[in-house]
Formats: structure tokens, sequence, C-alpha cells
């Protein structure tokens, strides 16, 4: 276990831990607006303030973990569920006009301007944590794809995949059997690393106004409320700002912790 | 110093009045390039413009018109009575691409008498003519130089336009042949900053040296202490309303939108979403108009009442509802406030931010929403809620016979009647929840005169701006 | 005094020991190999007398080079030495040299370095030095880059730039592992040159005893970090006394003593029958619209192979010899010519359940032939797959505990998984998992290459059972030819997708007819007999 | 290597024209019409039909589509429907704001990335290695937005070294022209700089893992000697890879950026043309995007060439 990676736990399960309590318990109703206990600084009654509604900021950033983690789970199961498939596919039938066309959608999905299309996807279903998660699954589908044809296509060349065919096993087989496991540990640290993509691509969504809607506590929106307010309540925007860099820090932390404890050669893997 | 630069929060799409909705155009050109017959002052008031009298005929049908006789246009051509029949064809025209084309409906010709004399004949008696004519939407523009005038305005007004950086800037120059009180500033420039963040950073910076309906208005506070800086607080015309969908279910019961006003608590909205700045009002008028009734108490903020109406209309449950909010920070942030209130009684508003194009298509157009919020800047427009169609779907014959009978008098007491019980019907149907006259704020350099404070129309009206020696 | 004198070397890495009191000298103009197996410490030595090893090491002991203290010497003054006192050749060919450098810069580099003569000089100094190795400069211009040159080649430029400055000692760590027998011949003969021309000593780093038998004067013998015996060529192959130094010459000339081919009532029906089988892989087209190109690696290939049958197949590294076993496969369709087993033509699908049964193969390497996340019980039931007669419950159990028996290794350990075993063991595992079909034919794809001498001998034997106890037929591929002539019935020389010739193995390799299948045969090094003597003794 | 290209050129340009499709029909489905949004809630319907046809709106998706793109093909992409001016000289004008932050930034970055990166894999595992790779984790984990916020904060309101966003305009010099970019390029370039650190530090490890740095350390050049001269030029593949996808994500996603410093950039005008439903800028932008990301990805493939000999030769 390297440092990293039980720094970046710690961090992570601080994380979710806070969004798990915020299930049972918040400090207070994190929807509740008191408008005369608008932008308090941190106090003993409010940890970490409130925000221009009155509302309690760590409410609001216990429950906001939650809309996070959610985000940007789902959107990495999105990458994860179509990019594994179609990378594997694409490695097996390496070279065919399948792997050809693959790749080639998986460029041009990389090429779109992300951002750009999460607007669009956006104002065509309009603004929301589900469209969200559609506009940044979108974009992990190639990181996904990609990065598991390049891991896969080494795998083939070895010779316990030759031994499976020669038992008659078809690719499809093979892929699900042989390859998939041997290519996980991998695709898991891809999978932190997306996560805390997803988690600042979440927010910078929210900030634009497009994430996650009200009354849904979401860090980006707070970042976005927070703005104006920076010069009369820092905290609005130091609260949530510091949740997201210490939230995508340590999983970074893990990730790469995670990378050097499972397979020291699995470095190439990220981009 | 000479120039000024104003910060303004939304860039003009193009920069013809006459054909198009977009207040950030009126915002840059009204008055400052391109002027009517008549125009608005700073408290609202209808004065002479281009034209410098007129008569108008008993019977109220005929308004003749005299011109200023020296009056030119910026590209050196002259501006006489056939501009004047010109512009206000092109605008009632049946292509016409207007987009106040309504204002001109009760005209049936323009005819030119001499070239300083211009007759306006009506179908129907219309009181608010002369103020229909002082709007952005009937300056007067020339013929020759019509085709371009999306990228090359060119108008009457004290100011040339000198340039168009677009996504950044519009600059303006002194006209050095304007006909009336020329200006003080020998330049101006517009600078568009659509984030309110951006906004305060720039007047912080000092960047621009005004901000025309500064959009932060939890900043203001930190302005008016800073010695370099003035805040003006004015009013507009823009009422804020949640609009009620009143032809959908549950709305269409009267007791339901009852409940819904008394639901509202009006000071905390403005609190919370306007930091203090604005006017609680109980009814669809403008409070600055002498005309206004107070009639909050209509709909005073009592929960256990609206709870009990909501029992009446049978939805002791409360019912759920979705709530439409278009982008500006009152709507996005009054929204949540409401939704919180409507909560407190049961009734569960489900938010949807929208842009102003679904906003159009959804709300406006495809009447799809239950309650949205928005305000409505055109001046004087209790007109709407004689419109059966317009989005909130209002029905109310009484109120339109009223309307009818309004347009044609042009008697000021009795219009002022007439206003008032217009005011009341609409506050007793509880049409739409009447939340605040939204303020007119703006911020600019402590030494800087003669901006309005008040925003009678979206105008930034720099004829007579100048800097304190 | 001595040119390189290291005594009682010890080194670990972190708190693990690999070596251990190491002592060697090397004299001017002499050649000193150290041999022993893998792992055994022998590339650390080399890597510990230029202190170009892995970080957290601690060196202790003595190492001096031409009285020079090399533990002594800060980082700096070891850089002077490198390159200037002692060059190093490594094995591998192919990942040695920088691919975006030209060979000319890289050997330059060398000059420039340490001599700070301009580069015109450096530029001629260069080119004899490419000469001098063998690299004409008509068609090896210093403007090449190394992609552009073939694995000899490239271990020639490597060679030129570490005797650059004519260093006191040359150590080359596998030099020819990596190459062909007759590229490897040429290699050895161009260091024992240089070595005498110069007057360097040279440390040659080489498990394979034949070449340290031919070429050193002395010898040095390691295992697990420590030197067994050591002395000079002569003398030791004479009087070995160590039992590991004996053992490892025993295995390497390790004699089989395969039995005799079952005798044939020979069957109508070939095995297997391979009818002038073509392999075409395509190639990138040279122009847009050019015709599509292709490179032949299997050219019109006929033989056949009879029940009972040991044929063995060698031939250069990259003639064809792997493409042609997945062929037979049906890993990969043929553009031509048929591959009938048992009589029945392969589909161009892929083999049938029960041509699979009939039919199983050993990869090289016995660390990437199997999944390392599945059980040994898993792993070798595998070509069951798909058979609609595979053995369930019980019956599955005996198999596996009877293809393990079969192999030397117990019913028990089909439940551990395969980085629990050793080299030896995964390849005797890969063996069980051929055999549990009960297949007819065997192909065995370059089976025992990356094995050490001794566990080698341990699989041979092995195979040589079987052969007794199963009756197996098998086709032997490899491009050791002692192997083969120790395996194999019959043989077939293959050299550029073509079989060459053909013959009774004994034949073969005794009276060679084709040219090639001779040089092929005098360049691989032979071990004198005298260490087979000894090692009985 | 002309094949190569000739290769590539045709994958691209199918690219392009799948791109097209794809841009024009997602974009079209979009709700909203931009005619009812230039004429407000006040217009009548018989007047938004009259600005629907002006705008030519009122003809078929298919024709429309088939007149964008000829029209592009000529260089000519239309006529925006709110702002009315041709949209290639809008794009132009936006590009000359874009195309040098952009720029200004990628440098900034790599001028910081890379001596960062090569400076922590010379010192791997020691302090300076652990120092660096903890500031580009901070720097990888802090969102942009958020840090321009702070950026203005401190060098705009406190300190008054900078404006606090707008472009003075190449008119007014190009020394003025950059310092009105400057905070904007910070702000995008230093978590550009953290992965591409990151990256020049991992791809650079790899490349000191192999064999011929070995090689080249036998040969008697120092740790420092050999990164140089046989690590850097290898290690640049990946590196170049990474800036290559930055610069065109500089290009498209400095939208926020752009929005907090208010510049008149093109990331702003898709953002301000999307909610006007001006579609036929967002069509016309987003993929002039596609095009620029793609050359540059062809461009980096190609220089890819001169780095490595081994893919000049390659079909
Ligand atoms: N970088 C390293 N870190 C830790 N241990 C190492 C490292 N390199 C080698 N070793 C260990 O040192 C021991 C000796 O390795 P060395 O490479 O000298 O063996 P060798 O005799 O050259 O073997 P081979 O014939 O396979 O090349 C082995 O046990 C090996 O696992
Ligand atoms: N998938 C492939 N595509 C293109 N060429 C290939 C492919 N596989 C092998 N070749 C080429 O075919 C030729 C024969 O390769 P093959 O692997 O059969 O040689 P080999 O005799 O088994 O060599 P070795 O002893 O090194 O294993 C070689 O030149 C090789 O480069
Ligand atoms: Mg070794
Ligand atoms: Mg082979």
């Amino acid at each position: 276990m390297t440092r990293s990676l039980i720094l970046g736990g710690v961090l992570s399960a601080l994380v979710l831990l806070a969004a798990l309590l915020s299930f049972i318990w918040t400090p207070y109703d994190h929807t509740a607006l008191n408008i005369p206990a608008k932008l308090q600084a941190p106090n003993a009654e409010h940890w970490l303030g409130t925000d221009h509604f009155g509302r309690d900021i760590l409410s609001m950033i216990m429950v906001g973990a939650r809309t996070s983690i959610a985000v940007a789970l789902v959107a990495v199961g999105i990458g994860m569920g179509l990019g594994v498939p179609l990378g594997l596919a694409a490695a097996a039938k390496r070279g065919s006009w399948l792997d050809e066309g693959i790749m080639r959608a998986n460029d041009l999905v990389f090429a779109f301007p992300s951002l750009v299309i999460a607007i669009l996807i956006t104002a065509i279903l309009g603004a929301g944590a589900v469209n969200a998660i559609i506009a940044i699954g979108i974009f992990n589908i190639p990181v996904f794809a990609r990065v598991t044809r390049g891991a896969v296509l080494s795998l083939w060349q070895r010779e316990f995949i030759l031994a499976a065919r020669v038992a008659g096993k078809g690719s499809a087989r093979i892929s699900v059997e042989h390859i998939l496991p041997n290519v996980a540990n991998l695709l898991i640290v891809q999978g932190t690393i997306q996560f805390s993509l997803g988690i600042l691509a979440e927010a910078g969504l929210s900030y634009v106004g497009l994430g996650a809607q009200p009354p849904v506590p979401s860090w980006g929106r707070m970042l976005a409320d927070a703005q104006t307010m920076v010069s009369l309540a820092p905290h609005m925007a130091l609260v949530p700002g510091c949740a997201i860099i210490l939230t995508v820090l340590g999983l970074n932390l893990m990730g790469d912790g995670l990378r050097d404890w499972l397979d020291p050669k699995l470095r190439e893997g990220r981009t | 110093r000479d120039s000024v630069t104003i910060g303004l929060q939304l860039e003009p799409p193009h920069l013809d009045p006459t054909s198009a909705a977009a207040g950030a155009i009126d915002q840059v050109l009204y008055s400052n390039v391109f002027e009517g017959l008549t125009r608005f002052t700073s408290d609202g008031s209808v004065v002479p413009g281009l034209a410098k009298s007129w008569d108008i005929s008993d019977d109220g049908l005929t308004y003749t018109f005299q011109l200023h006789s020296d009056v030119r246009f910026h590209d050196g051509t002259g501006m006489d009575a056939e501009d004047v029949k010109f512009s206000l064809d092109r605008a009632r025209a049946e292509d016409s691409t207007n987009a106040q084309k309504a204002l001109f409906a009760d005209i049936a010709n323009v005819q030119v008498v001499d070239p300083t004399t211009v007759q306006i004949t009506l179908a129907q008696p219309n009181g608010m003519m002369l103020f229909n004519l002082a709007w952005g939407d009937a300056v007067i523009v020339a013929p020759e130089s019509i085709e371009t005038i999306k990228t090359m305005p060119v108008g009457t007004g004290a100011f040339t336009f000198d340039g168009w950086v677009q996504g950044d800037r519009i600059d303006l120059a002194r006209n050095p042949d304007y006909w009336g009180t020329p200006a003080m500033l020998d330049a101006a420039t517009f600078k568009f900053i659509s984030d309110p963040t951006a906004a305060f950073a720039a007047m912080m910076a000092e960047d621009v040296d005004a901000f025309s309906a500064f959009p932060a208005p939890e900043n203001l506070p930190q302005f008016e202490a800073d010695p370099r800086f003035q805040v003006l607080i004015g009013s507009t015309e823009g009422e804020t309303i949640l609009s009620i969908n009143n032809k959908q279910p549950p709305f269409d019961d009267p007791k339901v939108r009852a409940a819904v006003a008394h639901a509202i608590d009006r000071q905390a909205i403005i609190d919370g979403a306007m930091f203090g700045y604005g006017t609680p009002i109980g009814t669809h008028f403008a409070p600055h108009n002498p005309a206004y009734v107070d009639l909050t108490g209509t709909s005073a903020h009592d929960p256990e009442k609206a709870r009990a109406l909501l029992a009446e209309a049978g939805l002791t449950d409360g019912f759920t509802t979705t709530l439409h909010l278009p982008p500006p920070s009152y709507a996005r942030r009054g929204g949540e406030i409401i939704a919180a209130q409507l909560a407190e009684v049961g009734i569960t508003a489900e938010i949807i931010n929208v842009e102003w194009a679904q906003w159009l298509e959804t709300v406006f157009r495809g009447k799809n929403f239950g309650l949205s919020i928005v305000s409505h800047t055109e001046p004087m427009d209790i007109g709407i809620y004689a419109r059966p169609d317009y989005y909130f779907q209002y029905d109310n014959s009484a109120f339109q016979d009223l309307m009818a009978e309004l347009t044609g008098t042009t008697d000021p007491d009795a219009r002022t009647k007439m206003l008032q019980q217009a005011q009341e019907i609409i506050a007793q149907d509880y049409v739409n929840g009447f939340l605040f006259q939204l303020a007119a704020l703006s911020v600019a350099k402590a030494d800087l005169q003669g901006l309005w404070a008040n925003a009678p129309t979206q105008a930034t009206d720099l004829t007579a701006v100048s800097w304190a020696k | 005094m001595s040119l390189l004198e290291i005594t009682n070397l010890s080194l670990s890495i972190g708190a693990y020991p690999i070596l251990r009191g190491i002592s060697l000298s090397v004299e001017p103009g002499e050649i000193l190999a150290i041999t022993g197996e893998s792992g055994s410490g022998k590339s650390m030595t080399a890597l510990a007398i230029l202190r170009l090893l892995p970080n957290c090491t601690t060196l202790r002991g003595h190492l001096s080079l031409d009285g020079t203290d090399i533990l002594a010497q800060s980082e700096t003054e070891m850089c002077a030495l490198r390159g200037q006192k002692v060059g190093m050749v490594f094995q591998e060919p192919m990942t040695a040299l920088n691919p975006v450098q030209t060979i000319g810069d890289q050997v330059m580099e060398t000059i420039l370095l340490h001599r700070g003569c301009p580069r015109a000089e450096a530029e001629k100094e260069a080119r004899t030095l490419l000469d001098r190795v063998g690299l004409p400069a008509d068609r090896f211009p210093l403007s090449r880059f190394p992609h552009e040159l073939s694995g000899g080649q490239r271990q020639r430029v490597v060679i030129a730039m570490a005797i650059a400055l004519r260093p006191a000692l040359l150590i080359a760590d596998e030099p020819t592992t990596a190459l062909d027998v007759t590229t490897q011949a040429q290699i050895l003969t161009l260091l024992r040159d240089l070595v005498r021309d110069y007057g360097m000593g040279m440390v040659i780093i080489t498990h394979d005893l034949a070449v340290v038998a031919d070429m050193a004067d002395h010898i040095v013998v390691m295992r697990k970090g420590e030197v067994v015996e050591t002395g000079s060529t002569q003398w030791l192959l004479a009087n070995m006394h160590h039992p590991y130094t004996q053992k490892l010459f025993a295995a390497s000339s390790h004699k089989v003593a395969l039995p005799p081919a079952s005798a044939t009532p020979p069957h109508p029906v070939p095995l297997l029958e391979v009818r002038d089988a073509v392999r075409d892989y395509p190639v990138a087209r040279k122009r847009l619209f050019g015709p599509a190109q292709h490179m032949r690696a299997v050219d019109h290939v006929s033989f056949t192979l009879h029940r009972g049958e040991r044929l063995g197949l060698v031939g250069e590294s990259g003639c064809g010899k792997s493409t042609l076993t997945r062929a037979i496969l049906g890993l990969e369709p043929l553009q031509s010519g048929e591959i009938l087993l048992d009589g029945t033509p392969l589909a161009r699908t892929g083999l049938a359940a029960d041509q699979r049964r009939k039919m199983q193969v050993v990869f090289q390497d016995p660390f990437g032939s199997f999944n390392p996340r599945h059980r040994v019980d898993r792993l070798i039931t595998e070509p069951f797959h798909g058979m609609a007669d595979a053995p369930k419950g019980q019956d599955r159990v005996e198999q596996i505990a009877e293809a393990l028996h079969a192999v030397g290794l117990s019913p028990e350990d089909a439940g551990r998984y395969i980085h629990q075993f050793s080299g030896g063991q995964r390849q005797r595992i890969a063996i069980a998992r051929a055999l549990i079909t009960r297949p007819e034919l065997i192909l065995f794809d370059e089976a025992v290459s990356a094995l050490d001498v001794s566990v080698r001998a341990q699989i041979l034997d092995l195979l040589a059972d079987l052969c007794g106890s199963y009756g197996l037929s098998y086709l032997f591929i490899s491009h050791d030819l002692s192997v083969v002539r120790n395996m194999t019935d019959r043989c077939l020389v293959m050299r550029r997708g073509q079989i060459v010739e053909e013959g009774r193995t004994e034949a073969l390799f005794s009276t060679p007819q084709h040219p090639y299948t001779q040089s092929l045969i005098a360049a691989a090094p032979v071990l004198p007999n005298i260490g087979h003597e000894a090692a009985r003794g | 290597m002309g094949r190569y290209f000739a290769k590539r050129l045709l994958s691209l340009i199918v690219s392009l024209v799948i791109a097209s499709w794809v841009i024009f029909f997602v974009i079209e489905i979009a709700p909203g019409d931009p005619a009812s949004f230039m004429l407000g809630i006040n217009a009548q319907p018989d007047t938004i039909a009259a600005l629907r046809s002006e705008l030519g709106l009122d003809e078929g998706k298919f024709s429309r589509y088939i007149s964008w793109f000829t029209g592009m093909l000529q260089g000519d992409f239309g006529t925006s429907y709110t702002y009315r001016t041709p949209v290639a000289q809008m794009v132009a004008d936006r590009l000359w704001v874009s195309l040098p932050l952009a720029i200004y930034a990628l440098t900034l970055s790599t001028l910081i990335a890379l001596p960062a990166g090569i400076y922590a894999a010379s010192r791997r595992g020691k302090t300076g290695d652990i120092a660096v790779m903890g500031a580009t984790q901070l720097g990888v984990a802090v969102p942009n937005f958020w840090f321009a916020m702070m950026l203005v904060l401190v060098f705009a309101i406190n300190l008054r070294w900078f404006s606090a966003g707008g472009f003075v305009g190449w008119e007014a010099g190009p020394l003025a022209a950059l310092h009105s970019l400057t905070l904007p390029a910070i702000a995008l370039a230093l978590p550009q700089a953290a992965i591409l650190a990151r990256v020049m530090r991992s791809a650079l490890l790899d490349i000191l893992g192999e064999d011929f740095i070995r090689t080249a350390r036998a040969k008697g050049l120092s740790q420092r000697q050999a990164l140089w001269r046989h690590g850097l030029r290898n290690a640049l593949i990946p590196v170049l890879t990474i800036i290559g996808l930055q610069f065109s994500f500089l290009l498209a996603g400095a939208i926020i950026i752009e929005q907090v410093f208010y510049l008149p950039g093109l990331g702003r005008l898709v953002f301000q043309a999307i909610s006007a439903r001006d579609l036929i800028v967002v069509e016309s932008v987003v993929m002039l995007l596609v095009f620029a990301v793609i050359m540059v990805n062809f461009l980096v493939d190609l220089t890819y060439a001169l780095v490595d000999p081994r893919l000049r030769g390659r079909g």
C-alpha cells in the first residue's frame, strides 16, 4: 500500500461517508430557507456558515456530495458499460472494419468540444442531473473504449489466448472469460480517474447552470451561487471549492496509488 | 475626461431597434443614436422628440405632428416627413418584423403634409398613441440606410455609431451636427459583460465607469460603502410576477390561485432574491405610476389561509406543479424561495430552469407550464390581461370590455379610474402571484452625472451625461 | 596486476542479497566467461563493474579496474570511466539503440563525449569503426536509423559504440541470445577478433555452455549470487568439481532416450498432411492506390506426418515456423493449399471439435500461456470446451489428476494458481493441458526454448517418457538444432517460408545436403566432449 | 510518408462529413425558434412568420443542410440569424481572441510543465519529485473556473495589477493585448500544466527504463545527459499527443473562462448563440472546432513522424 493510496483512500472515504451520513442525518434541513440568517460566516451553529438564503452550508455540502458521487458514478458506469465492450470488440476484430469503425467513431466523439456538446444536450433535453450524466457519460465512452482496446490488443498476442482459441472458444467468449479479468485492474484505475474527472465536469456544468436543478444541492451550483458573493461571504465559494478539490485530489491519489499497488506495469494506461 | 465606458449585461443581437425585441438594442441606441417623434424622459413621461409639437383632433383620430426642421441623419441626409412615413409604414407593413407591431395597430394611415408636417390617422381613438410612438420600436429610420441598419445604424441622435466589436463593445461618438442640445461627452463605449461576477469585478477594477442595470444586487452595499462609486436606485416598468397558468387545473380554480398568492412572502423574496431592492406589488401595475393602487393586502402572506383555501378547493394534500424559471437571477433565486414557500402550504413546485428560447417555446407559446416567474418590463402593459390567449390564459370578459373602453378614452381622469378598476379586478381574481416591481439598479463612478436612475424603458440615455469637474 | 580484479564483492537490493562474495579477475587480452542459470546474478555482476545498478543497491567488497578502485569513484569519475576504460554490449540489440537518433550520431557520441574532438574527426572515426564491425559505408551510411537495420546489424552498431575508445575492458552481457545461430557465430567471431586486435580484456556473459567452451580463456560458474567454480576453460572442462557445474554441463549435453518410433503398420492415411500451404500477411501498400502488398510467411509448404512419427521443424527466427503452426491449428486462414488432419480437411472457420480433440499444442512461453486468474484445473480442462462428451464431476477430477500425474505433478496442484509454479512446472502444466484430451498429435512450438538448461533436460526427458507411455506423435518446432536432433525421427528445414530440406534426422544432421542446412549446422556451437565425459564421471 | 499523409487525409475528410451531419441534425432538434426569440413576447404570429421566411427558416431541413454544407465548402458559413452578419466574419473576429489566448495558455503551460516534469523525473522519488507531483495533483483537482475567480479577486480587485477582464484589442498594441489576456491564460494554463507535467514525467520515466538509456549510460553519459540527449526526444510523443489535445480543448473549452473574464471569444459566441437559438452560428462554430481538433490531431500525427524516424517510412 502506497502512501498516496492511503491518503487518497481516506479522503475519498470521508466524502463517501459524508454522502451516506446525509441520508440519515444532516445538521439542518438542507432545503430549509432562513433568509434572516443569510450569509453567516462559519460559527458555532453553522459550522461552515450559511448561504444567501440562510441554508446551512455543511448540510448542503453533505447532500451535494451525494449528487456529485451519483452523477459521476453513473457517468462512469455509462462510459464503462458501453466503452469497454466496444474496446473489447475492436481489439478482438483488430484491423477489421468493425475495429476501424469503432476507433474512427471514438476519434470523432473526441473531436467534439465536450462542454459545447454538454450545453447543447441540456439545450435539447433541458438542464438536470440526468442530462448532465448523459453529457459526461458520452465523453467517457471513447476513453474507456480506447484504454480497453490498447490494453487488450497486447493481451490478444499472449499465448494463453492462443490456447483458448485452440480450444475452440470464440472471440466473444475469450473476451469475457480471459481478457476482461486481466484488464480489470486497469479499468478500475481508469474508472477512478474518470470518476474524479466526472466530479469536476459535474461541477463545471452546474456552475453554468446545466447540472442538477434546485432544490437538489450540487457543489458546482453552490459555487455558481457564491460567485457574486465572494467578496461578501468568501466561505460560500471556499467551502464547495475545497470540497471539490479534496474529493478530486483524493480520487486521483487513490487512482495513482491503486495503479502502483495493483500492477506497477500498468503505467501507460493513463493518457 | 470626455468619454465614458458603460457596462451592460446583454449585447444587442443587431442594431435595428425596429426589428427585434431585445432590450439591449434600446439600451445602447435609444435616444443616443435613434430618436422617435416623441420620447420618454427619466421619470417616464412622454415629451416631444423629433416632433416639436402636435395637434390631436377632437375625435382623437387625427394626429398632426410638426417636425424639427433642420434635422439630419448621421449620413448627412435630411430627416423629413417622408422618413417618418417610411418608418411608420415599414413598422406596420404586412411583412414587418417589428416586434411591437401591435403598437401601430390602430394607425390607419400616415400622410405627408409637407416636409415638416406629418398626419397620422387612426382607425379608432387610442389614448396611448403618443406613448406608443415614444418606444424604441417606433424610432425614425431613413430609407437610404435601411439595408445596413443592423450593422451600421444611422439615426438622428446626439451620438453616432462608431463601431462594434462583436462580443465585446460598441462605440459611439458625439454627433457634431446634432440638431438639439449636443452631447457633453465626446465618446461613449458600451461594454458587454454578461456574468454578474465579472460585472462586479469590472466595476471594482474600474474597467467600466458605470454599469447600467447591475445584475448582482448583493454587491450594491459594497459599492455604496466605497467612496469611488455611487449607486443609483430607481424604478423600472418591470412587474415581476409569479405567472400562473389559469387554464391548467388546479389553477383554473380561483381558490387555488388565491392559495398560491397567500403562500407567498413577498418581503422574503425581495430580501432573498434581490437583497432588499424592489417594491412589493399587489397587482400588475408600476407603483410609481399615479394611477397605482396598493393592493398588496389582497394577497398578504398567510400560509394558514392558503392551506385553508387549498382545503376548500379539495386539495387538502396539496398538489404538484412545475415552476419554469428563465435565466435572470430574480427568477432563479426567487424561484427557489417561492418553491420553498409553496412547499410550506403543501404545494410541490418542481423547478425547471430554462433558457429564454425554451421559455418562449414551452411557457409563452406552448403554455405548457404551471407556474413561472418573469418580469414584464413593457411599460403600461396591464392590457395583456385582456388577451385570453396570452400565456397565463386569463379570460375575463368584464376585464376585456374595460380595456377596450380604456383604449378609446383620452380623458386622463377617466383613464385613471379605469386603470384602478382594472388593477383591482386582476388582484381579486388572483390571476398571477404579484411579487415586486423590479428596481433599476445602476452603479457609476462617483463623479459621473446625468445618468438616468429610473428605467421607464430600457435605455441608457447618455445625452445629458458628463463628468463632474 | 590484473585488468579487472573483483574480490569478495557483495551486493544487495534493499534487504535482498543478490551477490555474495564474488571474486574474479580478468587479464588484458583475456576472455572471461560468466555462466550460470537465469537469475544467478550474472548481469548484476556486470552492471556492478560499471556501477550502473538499480536504485537502493549496496555494494561491498573490492572492485578495481586497471588499478582504479571503482567503488571509491565519484559518479562524475565513473562517467569518465564508462565508455573510456570499459565498454559494454547488451543482450537485446532491438532496444539497445535510441530509435530516434542515427547510428552515426550514437557511435560518435562516445567519441565526442570523452575526447571532445571536432565533429568531423569524430565522424571519420565513427565511419572507421562501423567499417571495422562489418558495416561498410556504401550500405550503411552514418545517417541510417536503427530501425532500418536487422538485429545482427544493430548488435554490430552497439559493439562499435562499446569499442569506440578502445576500452581496456569490454563487457558483453548475453550478446547473441536474441540472434540467429548464423548471426550469432558472426558476432562471436567479431568479438573474438576485436579482443585479439585491440588487446582488450573481455567479460562475456552467457548461459550457452557451448559458446563458453568455444570462446573463453577462463570460466566463472555462478549460482544464486555466488561463484561456485572458476578456472581456465581447459582445466575446468576437464576437472569440474562442483556438482552444480557438473549438472549444468550434463544438462547441456543431455541426450534423451527417445523410445523408438512405434513399429509402423503403416496407416494408409497420414495423421497430418499439409499440401502446398501458402500464408500471406497483408503489408501496407507502398502507394495509396498501388496494388495490395503482402508478405509471404509460408510459401507452398507440403509435408506429411504419420501416426507414431516424431517430426522436427528447424529454421531461423522469422522463417515462418510459428505461422505454419497457427495455420495447422486453424487459427489463421491459408491463402491456398490445404491441411488435412486424419484425412479430413480443416474447415476455413477453424477446427471442428473432434479435430481439436486429436490435435493439441504446447507454446513457448511458460509464463504467458496461462491466464493468471484461473486455477490449474480450469486451465488444463480448457481443451474440453465445446466437446459434447466433456467429463463432468468425479470423472473430470480423475482426468485432471491423471494428466497432472503424467507430467509429474500431484493432483493437489489442481487448486493452485499459475504464479505459484516455477517455469519448468508451468511447462509441465502446459503439457498436461495438451495431454488431457488424449490427442493423437501434439505441436510443440519452441516448447523448451525459454527454459534453463537443467529444466529443459527434465522436460525433454518427460516428453521421451510420454512417448513411451502414450505413443505420441508430434511436430517439434525449434531453432535449437541439438534439441531437434535429440527429439525427432525425421526433420524439416525451413527457410524464408519454404521447406528446403527434409530427411531422417540423423542423416540430415550428419550429411546435410542443402547449403543452408550446412551453414546452419556449421554455425551452431558445439560443446566439446570433455565436459560430457567429466559430467558422467 | 506521402501515403501516410494521404490516408490520414482521407479519413479526415470522411470524419468531417459525418461530423457535419451529426452537428446539423442534432442542433436542429433543439427546441426553441430563433425568430420568436428575436421578437420577444409581444410579437404577433404573422411577424414571426415574416421573420422566419426572411431568415430562410421555412425551408426544409435537408435543403438547409445542403446549402449550409456546400456553402461551407466555399468558405461561406451563412449569415447569423440574430447578428445578421456573415458567420465567417464573426468567427474570424472571435478567433483573434480565442486563438491567441489558446496559444498563450498553451505556451505558458508548456513552459511550466516541461521543466517541472523533467525536474521531477530526474529527481524521481526525492523531495523535489514529491513536491512537484503534489503540486500537480492539486493543479489537476482545482476547477479552473474557481481558480479564475480567485485570480480575479486577488490580482484584479485587490492588487489591481490586471484588469478584471475584457480584451483591449490588438489595435492597442501587442503588449497591452497580451497583458489583458494574461489572467485568463494563467487560469487556463495551470490546470493544463499540471496534467502535462505528469505526462512528461511518466513518459520520461518510461523512457528512462529503456535499454538504450542504459547503453547511453554505459558510454559514459551522466544520468542527466542521458535524460536530455536520449530521453527527451523519445518522451515527446505522448507529450505531443497531450499538447495537441490540450490545444483543441483550449480553443473550445475556454467558454467558462471567457465568461468569467468577459472575453469576446469563440466559446462565448457559441454560448450566446445557443441561448439565442442562432443555430447556424452554433453549427458553424462547432463544425469549425471539430475541424480544428481533427486538423490538430493530424498535425500532431505528422510531427510524430518528425520526432520518430520509425514512423516516416511506415505506410
Ligand atoms: N532492478 C532489480 N530490482 C530488484 N531485484 C533485481 C533487479 N534486477 C535483478 N534483480 C534480481 O537480481 C537477481 C540477479 O539478476 P541478474 O539479472 O543478474 O540475473 P542473470 O544471471 O543475469 O539472469 P539472466 O540469465 O536471466 O539474465 C535476480 O534474482 C533478480 O530477480
Ligand atoms: N500477424 C502478422 N502480420 C504480419 N506479418 C507477420 C505476422 N506474424 C508473423 N509475421 C511475419 O511472418 C514471418 C514468419 O513469422 P513466424 O512467427 O512464423 O516466424 P518463426 O519462424 O516462428 O520465428 P521465431 O523463431 O522468431 O518464432 C516473419 O517475417 C514475421 O515478421
Ligand atoms: Mg542477465
Ligand atoms: Mg515462432
